[in-house]
Protein backbone atom coordinates (compact mmCIF):
# COMPACT_ATOMS: atom_id res chain seq x y z
CA UNK A 1 0.00 0.00 0.00
CA UNK A 2 1.10 3.15 -1.13
CA UNK A 3 -1.37 5.47 0.18
CA UNK A 4 -3.20 5.59 4.03
CA UNK A 5 -6.15 7.59 4.28
CA UNK A 6 -8.39 8.16 7.12
CA UNK A 7 -11.21 10.23 8.39
CA UNK A 8 -11.64 9.25 12.12
CA UNK A 9 -13.60 11.00 15.30
CA UNK A 10 -10.66 9.94 17.20
CA UNK A 11 -7.26 11.72 17.71
CA UNK A 12 -4.95 11.68 14.44
CA UNK A 13 -1.29 9.92 15.35
CA UNK A 14 1.40 11.82 14.39
CA UNK A 15 3.51 8.19 14.58
CA UNK A 16 1.08 6.12 13.04
CA UNK A 17 0.80 8.23 9.84
CA UNK A 18 5.12 8.80 10.04
CA UNK A 19 5.46 4.83 10.61
CA UNK A 20 3.10 4.47 7.43
CA UNK A 21 5.40 6.11 4.86
CA UNK A 22 8.47 4.87 6.14
CA UNK A 23 10.29 2.90 3.72
CA UNK A 24 14.02 1.76 3.31
CA UNK A 25 14.62 2.99 0.00
CA UNK A 26 13.23 6.97 1.03
CA UNK A 27 15.63 9.31 2.39
CA UNK A 28 12.97 11.96 3.03
CA UNK A 29 9.82 12.30 4.74
CA UNK A 30 8.03 15.74 4.94
CA UNK A 31 5.04 15.84 7.77
CA UNK A 32 2.56 18.64 7.46
CA UNK A 33 0.38 18.95 11.07
CA UNK A 34 -2.20 21.04 11.19
CA UNK A 35 -3.49 22.76 15.10
CA UNK A 36 -6.14 24.82 16.50
CA UNK A 37 -4.70 27.82 16.99
CA UNK A 38 -6.65 30.13 19.62
CA UNK A 39 -7.16 33.02 17.54
CA UNK A 40 -8.86 33.97 13.91
CA UNK A 41 -8.38 37.66 12.70
CA UNK A 42 -7.62 38.64 15.97
CA UNK A 43 -10.71 36.79 17.81
CA UNK A 44 -10.53 34.35 20.44
CA UNK A 45 -11.47 30.82 19.39
CA UNK A 46 -12.49 28.24 21.93
CA UNK A 47 -12.89 25.42 19.66
CA UNK A 48 -14.08 23.77 16.61
CA UNK A 49 -16.15 21.81 14.84
CA UNK A 50 -15.44 19.57 11.65
CA UNK A 51 -17.95 18.09 9.53
CA UNK A 52 -17.62 16.14 6.26
CA UNK A 53 -19.52 14.98 3.88
CA UNK A 54 -17.45 11.87 4.57
CA UNK A 55 -17.98 9.42 1.74
CA UNK A 56 -16.98 11.99 -0.80
CA UNK A 57 -14.55 13.11 0.96
CA UNK A 58 -12.68 10.09 1.12
CA UNK A 59 -12.69 9.85 -2.80
CA UNK A 60 -11.67 13.50 -2.90
CA UNK A 61 -8.44 12.69 -0.50
CA UNK A 62 -7.82 9.64 -2.82
CA UNK A 63 -7.94 12.18 -5.79
CA UNK A 64 -5.19 13.77 -3.82
CA UNK A 65 -2.76 11.58 -2.75
CA UNK A 66 -3.35 9.70 -6.60
CA UNK A 67 -2.25 13.37 -8.22
CA UNK A 68 0.72 13.71 -5.47
CA UNK A 69 2.19 9.96 -6.11
CA UNK A 70 1.56 10.33 -9.83
CA UNK A 71 3.08 14.17 -10.16
CA UNK A 72 5.78 14.02 -7.88
CA UNK A 73 8.72 11.36 -6.94
CA UNK A 74 7.61 10.47 -3.61
CA UNK A 75 6.72 6.74 -2.55
CA UNK A 76 4.02 6.69 -0.03
CA UNK A 77 1.65 9.60 1.33
CA UNK A 78 -0.74 9.06 4.14
CA UNK A 79 -3.47 11.73 4.37
CA UNK A 80 -5.58 11.60 8.02
CA UNK A 81 -8.62 14.52 8.89
CA UNK A 82 -10.27 14.83 12.15
CA UNK A 83 -13.91 15.37 12.30
CA UNK A 84 -16.36 17.13 15.30
CA UNK A 85 -15.24 18.84 18.71
CA UNK A 86 -11.85 19.86 18.85
CA UNK A 87 -9.99 21.93 21.34
CA UNK A 88 -7.28 24.46 20.89
CA UNK A 89 -4.33 23.13 20.19
CA UNK A 90 -5.75 19.76 18.94
CA UNK A 91 -4.74 18.32 15.56
CA UNK A 92 -7.22 18.07 12.91
CA UNK A 93 -5.33 16.93 10.05
CA UNK A 94 -2.41 14.89 9.46
CA UNK A 95 -0.57 14.60 5.95
CA UNK A 96 3.23 12.44 5.67
CA UNK A 97 4.72 12.04 2.36
CA UNK A 98 7.89 9.49 1.92
CA UNK A 99 10.11 10.00 -0.86
CA UNK A 100 14.03 9.57 -1.64
CA UNK A 101 14.53 12.87 -1.74
CA UNK A 102 13.48 15.61 -0.12
CA UNK A 103 12.26 18.39 -2.31
CA UNK A 104 9.62 15.81 -3.72
CA UNK A 105 8.47 15.46 -0.26
CA UNK A 106 8.00 18.59 0.45
CA UNK A 107 6.35 19.86 -2.71
CA UNK A 108 3.93 17.11 -2.63
CA UNK A 109 3.08 17.26 0.87
CA UNK A 110 2.59 21.22 0.21
CA UNK A 111 0.72 20.38 -2.99
CA UNK A 112 -1.51 17.82 -0.99
CA UNK A 113 -2.40 20.29 1.77
CA UNK A 114 -3.13 23.44 -0.36
CA UNK A 115 -5.68 20.60 -2.73
CA UNK A 116 -7.26 19.60 0.48
CA UNK A 117 -8.12 23.01 1.72
CA UNK A 118 -9.46 23.80 -1.74
CA UNK A 119 -11.37 20.88 -2.60
CA UNK A 120 -12.22 18.40 0.30
CA UNK A 121 -15.92 18.42 1.13
CA UNK A 122 -15.07 19.33 5.08
CA UNK A 123 -16.56 22.14 7.02
CA UNK A 124 -15.16 23.76 10.14
CA UNK A 125 -17.48 25.92 12.42
CA UNK A 126 -15.30 28.42 14.91
CA UNK A 127 -16.41 29.18 18.49
CA UNK A 128 -15.48 32.69 19.03
CA UNK A 129 -16.97 35.10 21.79
CA UNK A 130 -18.98 36.51 19.26
CA UNK A 131 -20.41 33.49 18.38
CA UNK A 132 -20.63 30.69 15.96
CA UNK A 133 -19.33 31.40 12.46
CA UNK A 134 -18.94 28.57 9.43
CA UNK A 135 -15.60 29.65 8.27
CA UNK A 136 -15.41 31.26 4.42
CA UNK A 137 -18.97 30.67 3.90
CA UNK A 138 -19.73 34.46 3.44
CA UNK A 139 -17.95 37.16 1.84
CA UNK B 1 -34.26 13.13 -5.96
CA UNK B 2 -31.80 13.35 -2.95
CA UNK B 3 -30.63 16.33 -2.13
CA UNK B 4 -27.89 16.27 0.85
CA UNK B 5 -27.12 19.17 2.86
CA UNK B 6 -23.61 20.39 4.74
CA UNK B 7 -22.13 22.89 7.08
CA UNK B 8 -24.02 26.27 6.37
CA UNK B 9 -26.54 24.87 3.85
CA UNK B 10 -27.70 22.64 6.35
CA UNK B 11 -28.53 25.41 8.50
CA UNK B 12 -30.14 27.74 5.83
CA UNK B 13 -32.25 24.77 4.73
CA UNK B 14 -33.01 23.48 8.17
CA UNK B 15 -32.84 19.89 7.31
CA UNK B 16 -30.13 16.96 6.44
CA UNK B 17 -31.61 16.12 3.89
CA UNK B 18 -34.54 17.10 1.44
CA UNK B 19 -36.11 15.23 -1.66
CA UNK B 20 -37.11 16.88 -4.79
CA UNK B 21 -38.85 15.64 -7.47
CA UNK B 22 -36.62 14.79 -10.66
CA UNK B 23 -39.61 15.59 -12.76
CA UNK B 24 -39.57 19.13 -11.67
CA UNK B 25 -35.54 19.10 -11.66
CA UNK B 26 -32.97 17.85 -15.00
CA UNK B 27 -29.94 19.92 -14.57
CA UNK B 28 -27.54 21.02 -11.92
CA UNK B 29 -28.35 24.46 -13.05
CA UNK B 30 -32.32 23.97 -12.77
CA UNK B 31 -31.60 22.72 -9.25
CA UNK B 32 -29.20 26.04 -8.28
CA UNK B 33 -32.05 28.30 -9.27
CA UNK B 34 -35.06 26.11 -7.69
CA UNK B 35 -32.85 26.17 -3.92
CA UNK B 36 -32.15 29.33 -4.06
CA UNK B 37 -35.65 30.64 -4.85
CA UNK B 38 -36.88 28.91 -2.26
CA UNK B 39 -33.92 29.39 0.43
CA UNK B 40 -32.79 32.85 -0.86
CA UNK B 41 -29.77 32.85 2.05
CA UNK B 42 -28.02 30.29 -0.13
CA UNK B 43 -27.13 32.94 -2.84
CA UNK B 44 -25.44 35.01 -0.27
CA UNK B 45 -22.56 32.55 0.33
CA UNK B 46 -18.73 32.90 -1.26
CA UNK B 47 -19.57 29.68 -3.48
CA UNK B 48 -21.83 26.66 -3.67
CA UNK B 49 -20.68 23.68 -5.64
CA UNK B 50 -23.35 20.58 -6.34
CA UNK B 51 -22.12 17.58 -6.25
CA UNK B 52 -23.83 14.68 -8.04
CA UNK B 53 -22.98 11.08 -6.54
CA UNK B 54 -20.04 12.29 -4.96
CA UNK B 55 -18.23 14.54 -7.56
CA UNK B 56 -18.75 18.17 -8.18
CA UNK B 57 -20.63 18.97 -11.21
CA UNK B 58 -20.72 21.76 -13.76
CA UNK B 59 -24.24 23.65 -13.97
CA UNK B 60 -25.15 21.36 -17.65
CA UNK B 61 -25.22 17.87 -15.80
CA UNK B 62 -28.01 16.53 -16.32
CA UNK B 63 -29.65 14.79 -13.30
CA UNK B 64 -31.54 11.58 -13.53
CA UNK B 65 -34.59 10.71 -10.24
CA UNK B 66 -31.91 8.46 -8.90
CA UNK B 67 -28.38 10.18 -8.54
CA UNK B 68 -27.76 11.47 -5.01
CA UNK B 69 -27.50 15.16 -4.86
CA UNK B 70 -24.67 17.05 -2.52
CA UNK B 71 -24.76 20.88 -1.96
CA UNK B 72 -21.08 21.90 -0.99
CA UNK B 73 -20.85 25.75 0.51
CA UNK B 74 -17.29 26.83 0.93
CA UNK B 75 -14.48 23.95 2.11
CA UNK B 76 -12.89 24.70 4.98
CA UNK B 77 -10.93 21.47 6.54
CA UNK B 78 -7.45 20.72 7.07
CA UNK C 1 12.76 28.84 24.36
CA UNK C 2 11.79 29.57 21.18
CA UNK C 3 14.90 27.17 19.43
CA UNK C 4 15.69 23.95 20.39
CA UNK C 5 19.00 22.20 19.16
CA UNK C 6 20.64 19.54 19.77
CA UNK C 7 23.14 16.35 18.56
CA UNK C 8 22.79 13.18 20.02
CA UNK C 9 24.08 9.98 20.22
CA UNK C 10 21.07 8.15 20.78
CA UNK C 11 17.56 7.62 18.99
CA UNK C 12 16.21 11.10 17.59
CA UNK C 13 12.11 11.29 18.82
CA UNK C 14 10.03 12.74 16.74
CA UNK C 15 7.04 13.75 19.02
CA UNK C 16 9.88 15.61 21.61
CA UNK C 17 10.88 17.90 18.37
CA UNK C 18 6.82 18.52 17.87
CA UNK C 19 6.03 18.98 21.21
CA UNK C 20 8.79 21.47 21.52
CA UNK C 21 7.79 23.82 18.45
CA UNK C 22 3.99 22.90 19.45
CA UNK C 23 2.12 26.09 21.10
CA UNK C 24 -1.85 27.20 21.36
CA UNK C 25 -0.88 29.84 18.90
CA UNK C 26 -0.10 28.00 16.29
CA UNK C 27 -2.07 26.47 13.11
CA UNK C 28 0.60 24.73 11.15
CA UNK C 29 3.94 22.73 12.11
CA UNK C 30 6.25 21.32 9.21
CA UNK C 31 8.32 18.53 9.93
CA UNK C 32 11.44 16.88 8.02
CA UNK C 33 12.46 13.59 8.94
CA UNK C 34 15.61 12.21 7.26
CA UNK C 35 16.55 8.85 7.12
CA UNK C 36 19.00 6.16 5.78
CA UNK C 37 18.38 4.66 2.16
CA UNK C 38 19.28 1.50 1.41
CA UNK C 39 20.90 2.64 -1.94
CA UNK C 40 22.80 5.67 -3.14
CA UNK C 41 23.09 6.26 -6.77
CA UNK C 42 22.50 2.60 -7.51
CA UNK C 43 24.61 1.12 -4.72
CA UNK C 44 23.64 -0.67 -1.86
CA UNK C 45 24.39 0.66 1.26
CA UNK C 46 24.35 -1.01 4.44
CA UNK C 47 24.92 1.45 7.08
CA UNK C 48 26.35 5.34 7.75
CA UNK C 49 28.46 6.75 10.13
CA UNK C 50 28.19 10.11 11.23
CA UNK C 51 30.95 12.44 12.67
CA UNK C 52 30.30 16.43 13.67
CA UNK C 53 32.66 18.69 14.85
CA UNK C 54 29.91 19.09 17.91
CA UNK C 55 30.79 22.55 19.47
CA UNK C 56 30.64 24.26 16.10
CA UNK C 57 27.63 22.42 14.49
CA UNK C 58 25.52 23.73 17.64
CA UNK C 59 26.30 27.16 16.51
CA UNK C 60 25.82 27.01 12.83
CA UNK C 61 22.78 24.97 13.96
CA UNK C 62 21.75 28.00 16.44
CA UNK C 63 22.73 30.43 13.53
CA UNK C 64 20.13 28.46 11.27
CA UNK C 65 17.65 28.59 14.06
CA UNK C 66 17.63 32.08 14.67
CA UNK C 67 17.90 32.88 10.54
CA UNK C 68 14.91 31.13 10.39
CA UNK C 69 13.35 32.50 12.95
CA UNK C 70 14.41 36.04 11.49
CA UNK C 71 13.18 35.04 7.94
CA UNK C 72 9.58 33.69 8.63
CA UNK C 73 7.04 34.24 10.30
CA UNK C 74 7.51 31.46 12.38
CA UNK C 75 7.40 30.98 16.29
CA UNK C 76 9.35 27.77 17.15
CA UNK C 77 12.00 25.54 15.38
CA UNK C 78 14.01 22.38 16.84
CA UNK C 79 16.71 20.89 14.85
CA UNK C 80 18.12 17.37 16.15
CA UNK C 81 21.01 15.78 14.73
CA UNK C 82 22.26 12.27 15.62
CA UNK C 83 25.79 10.50 15.18
CA UNK C 84 26.88 7.67 15.45
CA UNK C 85 26.69 4.61 13.56
CA UNK C 86 23.20 4.34 12.06
CA UNK C 87 21.07 1.84 10.22
CA UNK C 88 19.30 1.69 7.01
CA UNK C 89 15.87 3.56 8.14
CA UNK C 90 17.27 5.08 11.11
CA UNK C 91 16.80 9.03 11.92
CA UNK C 92 19.50 11.18 11.43
CA UNK C 93 17.68 14.47 11.40
CA UNK C 94 14.56 15.88 12.51
CA UNK C 95 13.98 19.72 11.68
CA UNK C 96 9.91 20.74 13.23
CA UNK C 97 8.80 24.67 12.43
CA UNK C 98 5.75 25.64 14.49
CA UNK C 99 4.24 28.56 12.82
CA UNK C 100 0.16 30.57 12.67
CA UNK C 101 0.28 29.50 8.73
CA UNK C 102 1.59 27.02 6.74
CA UNK C 103 3.32 28.45 4.10
CA UNK C 104 6.00 30.33 6.54
CA UNK C 105 6.24 26.67 7.82
CA UNK C 106 7.21 24.98 5.12
CA UNK C 107 9.56 27.80 3.93
CA UNK C 108 11.65 27.95 7.35
CA UNK C 109 11.81 24.03 7.04
CA UNK C 110 13.12 23.81 3.40
CA UNK C 111 15.43 26.61 4.58
CA UNK C 112 16.80 24.99 7.65
CA UNK C 113 17.31 21.64 5.75
CA UNK C 114 19.13 23.07 2.99
CA UNK C 115 21.35 24.95 5.09
CA UNK C 116 22.26 22.73 7.80
CA UNK C 117 22.99 20.02 4.70
CA UNK C 118 25.64 23.10 3.42
CA UNK C 119 26.95 24.40 6.72
CA UNK C 120 27.12 22.33 9.46
CA UNK C 121 30.45 20.39 9.98
CA UNK C 122 28.56 16.83 10.19
CA UNK C 123 30.33 14.63 7.91
CA UNK C 124 29.06 11.44 6.83
CA UNK C 125 30.19 8.29 5.88
CA UNK C 126 28.43 5.31 3.61
CA UNK C 127 29.05 2.10 3.72
CA UNK C 128 29.10 0.20 0.42
CA UNK C 129 29.65 -3.60 -1.11
CA UNK C 130 32.51 -1.70 -2.66
CA UNK C 131 33.74 -0.07 0.48
CA UNK C 132 33.32 3.40 2.58
CA UNK C 133 33.47 6.61 1.40
CA UNK C 134 33.11 10.09 2.76
CA UNK C 135 30.36 11.61 0.93
CA UNK C 136 30.82 14.22 -1.59
CA UNK C 137 34.62 14.30 -0.50
CA UNK C 138 35.64 14.26 -3.52
CA UNK C 139 34.62 15.05 -7.16
CA UNK D 1 48.02 26.38 17.40
CA UNK D 2 46.36 23.44 17.45
CA UNK D 3 44.66 22.03 13.94
CA UNK D 4 41.35 19.76 13.98
CA UNK D 5 40.78 17.58 11.59
CA UNK D 6 37.42 15.56 10.50
CA UNK D 7 36.22 13.17 8.42
CA UNK D 8 38.41 12.38 5.34
CA UNK D 9 40.37 15.34 6.53
CA UNK D 10 41.45 12.85 9.83
CA UNK D 11 42.26 10.11 7.72
CA UNK D 12 44.56 12.07 4.93
CA UNK D 13 46.60 13.33 8.04
CA UNK D 14 46.41 10.42 10.26
CA UNK D 15 45.36 11.90 13.34
CA UNK D 16 42.64 13.58 15.16
CA UNK D 17 44.77 17.19 16.33
CA UNK D 18 48.72 18.53 15.26
CA UNK D 19 50.06 21.36 16.22
CA UNK D 20 51.31 24.07 14.14
CA UNK D 21 53.90 26.96 15.47
CA UNK D 22 52.54 29.83 15.14
CA UNK D 23 55.45 31.52 14.34
CA UNK D 24 55.83 30.17 11.01
CA UNK D 25 51.49 30.47 10.34
CA UNK D 26 50.03 33.59 10.46
CA UNK D 27 47.63 33.57 8.24
CA UNK D 28 44.58 31.08 7.01
CA UNK D 29 46.30 31.63 3.77
CA UNK D 30 49.30 30.55 4.16
CA UNK D 31 48.16 27.69 6.44
CA UNK D 32 46.20 26.03 3.57
CA UNK D 33 49.99 26.22 1.75
CA UNK D 34 51.56 24.38 4.85
CA UNK D 35 48.69 21.77 4.89
CA UNK D 36 48.77 21.08 1.33
CA UNK D 37 52.25 20.79 0.93
CA UNK D 38 52.87 18.34 4.01
CA UNK D 39 49.15 16.64 2.83
CA UNK D 40 49.05 17.01 -0.97
CA UNK D 41 45.57 14.93 -0.79
CA UNK D 42 43.91 17.93 0.66
CA UNK D 43 44.32 19.57 -2.63
CA UNK D 44 42.37 16.54 -4.27
CA UNK D 45 39.30 17.31 -1.97
CA UNK D 46 36.22 19.07 -3.45
CA UNK D 47 36.35 21.99 -1.00
CA UNK D 48 38.55 22.64 2.20
CA UNK D 49 36.93 25.18 4.77
CA UNK D 50 39.04 26.05 7.57
CA UNK D 51 37.08 27.13 10.64
CA UNK D 52 38.97 29.05 13.58
CA UNK D 53 37.30 29.08 17.30
CA UNK D 54 34.40 27.58 15.43
CA UNK D 55 33.56 30.28 12.64
CA UNK D 56 34.50 29.59 9.05
CA UNK D 57 37.25 32.25 8.60
CA UNK D 58 38.27 33.73 4.89
CA UNK D 59 42.34 33.40 3.14
CA UNK D 60 42.93 36.88 4.98
CA UNK D 61 42.42 36.17 8.22
CA UNK D 62 45.62 36.05 10.97
CA UNK D 63 45.72 33.34 12.83
CA UNK D 64 47.68 32.99 16.35
CA UNK D 65 49.47 31.01 18.76
CA UNK D 66 46.40 30.17 20.97
CA UNK D 67 43.94 30.40 18.20
CA UNK D 68 41.79 26.80 17.42
CA UNK D 69 41.69 25.95 13.95
CA UNK D 70 39.39 23.13 12.48
CA UNK D 71 39.40 21.62 8.98
CA UNK D 72 36.22 21.49 7.64
CA UNK D 73 36.08 19.11 4.27
CA UNK D 74 32.52 18.98 2.40
CA UNK D 75 30.09 18.95 5.03
CA UNK D 76 27.48 15.98 4.78
CA UNK D 77 24.69 16.43 7.28
CA UNK D 78 21.27 15.57 7.25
Amino acid sequence: MIKNIEISADSLSLQRCRDFVNSPANGAEAVFIGTVRNATNGQAVSKLFFEAYESMAIKEMNLIADQALHSFRISKIAIHHRIGELGIGEIPVIIAVGSAHRKAAFQACQYAIDTLKEKVPIWKKEYLTSGEVWVSAHP
Amino acid sequence: MKVLTFGITREIIGAAEITLSGNSVTSVEQLRSVLTERYPKLSQLNSLAIAVNEVYANDEIQLNEEDVVALIPPVSGG
